[in-house]
């Protein structure tokens, strides 16, 4: 028997977000979808999420905004974007037109901002569902970033909340020192969903230059490099909310993947591993029900989170030494 | 000896149950991805290579110069340098099926593909960007290229010659060894040298020979670094006459995805931030902000 | 003339920590400096850090303790070691026969703890400081990490302060959201330097077991993978104190050693990178003074920081963009 | 085409400008760190090679069967795969001053391996580590090898028979390509061979068939796999006679540092957590929590 690989991403949510497996690739990395549509079968994805929108469009930052790191890279691109109108004049119409389910992924520097933003998108047709990035500064609280805060998080749930039945994904930051408690703080404020993880805040020096590489000072550090953080957060969220959760950070395979399946991630997105190999997510789609079949499996949903029985807050240095005969 | 059950490496390990291709390697047949092999690696020009690598004869066959190809430049069990690196085509070769790519070992990417030898396979992305273009009404072209910016227009000035276009190349490189023999280049061509030491031709900058050539050019191609271009536009623009000859260039960005999902290539132009992967390498100098 | 690479980590204190050059051995990597002997000169140091001691000995946790990551290595050795009474009673001794300096590394799960051993280590011969590190679970707090609060910091680190004249470097853990604030409390609380980033918390799950591979399920991520977070961070609390900033992550030769100088460290510390490449740190030594020599730099304070303009608070994704003619 | 002058790769670059080395390359003469060059690769046991490197001859004079060398397993501009891996020497030759590993092509690190051609050079560190040790009134020594756990074996049979000893090998694999080829060993020793699927041999495990060796035996030998020591344990503990004959086993641990400064590869023994790449790979079975 074939294994099952459809999962549903907004199981309290009556507008449902079904998707017929799940990969799905992630924002900033797969433009509105089109970008890629030469090179792979964009339809099979599970779904994607285009790049994050603004209530206003941008430029984006100067060059240069990426520099490769040991395993990963830095972005700075500055979120360029036609802005939510710029969006709805020209996506919802062509997104119509596919079988693909399509995330709009949302960024602002405001409660209200974020609100209406989403007020817009729910009038629109073609939009599966709006994913909440919430590693923005809030410029009401001086900048502090929204994700690193609980309340703040919630805050902006709960006002996209409010204006939409869209099925609706809240993006976590890494930044936060307790993940969890964003996300049972998110979950709480009516996230169907939650994702993560965006990328951590990094920087690199143009030693020549003496100046920091990115014309922005730092960036956000994406790829392989980030995946141990990323399984750990994905494996302390999933023990810690019922809603679904999404994982991300350096999938660059089966086994990485399967890493955040078993970790508790209902879906995957893949951010990264798309510019390096755009085959990667329509193999994965493969490889995964070759590898449920293999293992006798016959769903997807029989491996979320077996490898998780609970996650122990603590710091790399623990203390929680198993005692021994000595040393 | 064989491992404990419990074995350390597991986390990072390529999957070994599950039948997978060379990192980076696609759908065979469905998309501009594929596996290809390499035939030759000649040195040139130096620290230089010429690699020559097969491919798909519907990609040989549609090239176009300026195009380039995104390459992954790492062995596949690792993930270290992780993005593929942009190169220029240098040669497309219908007969073997097969493209050379100039390589100038200089940082991790490109020793590692100095390394490679013939039998070696290469993930490969492309083509990719757009191209030249060589005006119907262009007869007399001036190309400028400095360094390993020859590459894409040594392709370029053999469509030319087949177009019955009249050449003048001009090549500037830090030294003699650092330049392209002229047997590279097509004996229809006009060759103009010039050396940062003098060793050979013009001692100076390549920007520095060309006035001559200016007004009687209809058309100026150039590839090389972006201080190249400053120098150029300052050189070229008092010869201009209504803003004849224009200036195609090829640009050099940092590249993530290559297929326009990034942004991180962009270019600042006369209307706006452009993916120079896409839009570009080759823009109209007059539409570049500098 | 050959530049002058001594350094002074405690310009505040009369006691002084005064290294001959600015490359430092990082703790958890270098054992009790013995390891290495027959391997490198460690002699010509400028100084290195023991494995962190604790108050009783402990047998550290189950094995596996280490995992390779791309670009990295999590370790979560459970802190194995002899107890301070374990160490005072071999290693002072045996470093006063030493010329190279030698740092003690400390960890505790309580204020009461780390001041206790403090005392101790304050009689000892041969100490040339304390590193304390904060990246501990407290137990009075639930097991909240000290170091992702600034206040908790604080207190340890005045705690300590209060029963010792040696040097105090303060190690910070790169889980707090705001490490500025952390290290600016520190500071306050009479740290004569600050050390950081410890690694990083993370996980990684065995497919085909099924669950983390750590036997303690989380570890530390360290080396090249955390260099760009760990050059932020660095350049983050460079700018917000006035002590020396000792950094460390991921440093695997001279031009990374120079993103931290550059960005405002006073010394570096290696860890990961000694496990690779041994001869790393010796090597370094001599790169950096014939790098400043090339560059006609006659002392290594001449680069401290010159890459560093204020830190500019953001998230990855911020909304600082530069805008251009349109998109 | 050259970089532009802010090039995006600068961060992860090696230093162009400062003289540097391989990396994990050391200082020559000071340390247990050197590089040396591949001399020879050969296939053996199905996916297994013989990788011949050079060695400094005070190296290969002092070496001891049982020890092992931390080779860096990667292009020396990538980080990833970024630990050392530890392979026990095969063979060391004293007279081409060289030596020989026994790899098995498995996950990143032995494939990378497995793809060395001669005059590739390898950063290495060592020797590390104790070794197997022939009380001196031990004259049968029993010997059991799984899989590529045959590697430090080889070299201790062959220690043996030049002290006269009397050896007898038994090696366990999955199938016949699996097995060392009898030519391997020592023709004065006796080679039991026993497979998973009975293609040659015993038709089972290789401590199924010690049994009638075990009481002969001053003394035994083994590396393998972990589950095997446990297995070796129950079938040798039933026949022995005052605690005898003892066995020496080489356990596996993940390494980071291969000198007792991680404390990342410790064995459990019954005098507490001991880290295995100092004071082992070679344990008295008696004394190893398994
Ligand atoms: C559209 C396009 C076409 C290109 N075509 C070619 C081509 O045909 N041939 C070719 O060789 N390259 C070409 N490049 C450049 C190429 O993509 C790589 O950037 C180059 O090979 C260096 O990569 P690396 O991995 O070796 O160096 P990295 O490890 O990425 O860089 C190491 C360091 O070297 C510096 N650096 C890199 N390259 C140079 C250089 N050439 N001169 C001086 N400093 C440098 C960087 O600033 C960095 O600090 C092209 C780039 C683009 C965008
Ligand atoms: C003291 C010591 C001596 C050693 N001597 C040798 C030796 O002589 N020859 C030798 O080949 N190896 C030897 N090893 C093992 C060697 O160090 C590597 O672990 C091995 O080559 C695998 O590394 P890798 O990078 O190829 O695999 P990784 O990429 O690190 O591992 C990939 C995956 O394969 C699994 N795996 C790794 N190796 C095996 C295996 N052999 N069988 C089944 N699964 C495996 C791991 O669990 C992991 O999931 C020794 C190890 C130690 C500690
Ligand atoms: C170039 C780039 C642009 C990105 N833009 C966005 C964005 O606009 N909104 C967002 O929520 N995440 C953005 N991200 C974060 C990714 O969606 C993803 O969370 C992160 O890269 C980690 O996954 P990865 O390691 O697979 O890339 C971006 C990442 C990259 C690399
Ligand atoms: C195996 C290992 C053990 C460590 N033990 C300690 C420790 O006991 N105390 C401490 O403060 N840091 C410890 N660290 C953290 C390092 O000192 C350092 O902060 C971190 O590894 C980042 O530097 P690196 O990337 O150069 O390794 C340990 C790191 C490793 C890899
Ligand atoms: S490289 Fe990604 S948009 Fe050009
Ligand atoms: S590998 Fe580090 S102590 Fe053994």
């Amino acid at each position: 028997m074939v294994p099952d690989l459809s999962v549903d991403l907004a199981p309290n949510n009556p507008r449902e977000l079904r998707l017929r497996n799940p990969v799905i690739a992630a924002s900033g990395c797969f433009g509105y979808g089109e970008e890629y549509a030469g090179i792979i079968d964009v339809q099979r994805l599970g779904a994607f999420v285009s790049k994050g929108i603004t209530p206003e469009r941008r430029a984006g930052n100067s060059m240069p905004r990426i520099v490769e790191t040991p395993a990963g890279m830095l972005n700075a691109i500055g979120l360029q974007n036609p802005g939510i109108r710029g969006f709805v004049k020209k996506y919802p119409a062509l997104w119509e037109t596919w079988t693909v389910p399509g995330i709009v992924n949302i960024s602002a520097e405001s409660v209200a901002d974020y609100a209406n933003m989403a007020a817009i998108l729910d009038e629109q047709p073609a939009i599966a569902g709006i994913e909440i990035n919430v590693s923005c500064p809030n410029v009401a609280r001086g900048g502090y970033c929204f994700g690193w805060d609980p309340e703040m998080s919630a805050e902006v749930t709960q006002a996209v909340r409010s204006v939409t039945t869209l099925p609706l994904i809240v993006k976590l930051s890494p930044g936060a020192s307790d993940i969890a408690a964003v996300a049972r703080a998110v979950e709480d404020a009516g996230a169907d969903a939650i994702s993560l993880i965006n990328t951590l805040v990094g920087m690199a020096i143009d030693v020549r230059r003496r100046k920091p590489l990115l014309a922005n000072q730092t960036g956000g550090v994406s790829g392989p490099a980030i995946k141990p953080l990323a399984v750990r957060m994905v494996y302390q969220v999933a023990a810690a909310v019922r809603v679904p959760v999404i994982g991300m950070g350096g999938i660059m395979g089966l086994y990485d993947a399967l890493e955040f399946f078993l970790s508790g991630a209902t879906a995957v997105q893949i951010g990264t591993g798309i510019f390096v190999d755009p085959g990667l997510p329509i193999r994965l789609i493969d490889d995964l029900r070759h590898w449920l079949e293999q293992e006798g499996f016959s769903s997807i949903d029989q491996i979320v989170g077996i490898a998780n029985d609970g996650f122990h807050l603590g710091a790399p240095h623990v203390l929680t030494a198993w005692e021994a005969a000595g040393v | 000896m064989p491992a404990a059950p419990v074995s350390m490496f597991g986390s990072s390990a390529k999957e070994p149950d599950v039948p997978t291709r060379t990192a980076g390697g696609g759908m065979p047949g469905t998309s501009r991805e594929f596996d290809s092999e390499v035939l030759s690696v000649e040195r040139i020009m130096g620290d230089a290579i010429l690699l020559t690598v097969s491919a798909p004869p519907s990609v040989v066959a549609h090239l176009r110069s300026g195009q380039f190809f995104n390459i992954v430049t790492r062995f596949s069990g690792s993930f270290d340098p992780l993005l593929r690196r942009p190169y220029s085509v240098y040669r497309a070769h219908v007969e073997t099926s097969s493209l050379t790519f100039l390589v100038r070992a200089f940082g991790r990417g490109s020793a590692w593909l100095a390394e490679r030898v013939p039998g070696d396979r290469l993930a490969m992305l492309g083509p990719l960007g757009n191209s030249f273009t060589i005006p119907g009404r262009a007869q007399r072209l001036l190309m400028i290229a400095g360094g390993v910016g020859v590459a894409p227009l040594v392709m370029l000035s053999d469509d030319a010659v087949n177009q019955k276009r009249d050449v003048v190349f001009v090549m500037g490189a830090a030294d003699e060894a650092g330049l392209l023999v002229p047997s590279e280049l097509s004996s229809h061509i006009e060759y103009v040298v010039a050396t940062d030491d003098g060793s050979r031709g013009h001692h100076g900058l390549a920007t520095e020979v060309i006035g001559d050539y200016v007004p009687w050019a209809d058309q100026i191609y150039a590839c090389g670094p972006e201080p190249m271009y400053r120098t150029l536009r300052a050189v070229v623009d008092p010869l201009r006459i209504n803003r004849r000859p224009r200036t195609q260039i090829s640009v050099e960005r940092g590249m993530a995805c290559g297929v326009g999902a990034c942004l991180g290539c962009v270019v600042e132009t006369t209307r706006g931030m452009i993916a120079s992967c896409v839009k570009g390498p080759v823009f109209d100098l007059d539409q570049v902000v500098l």
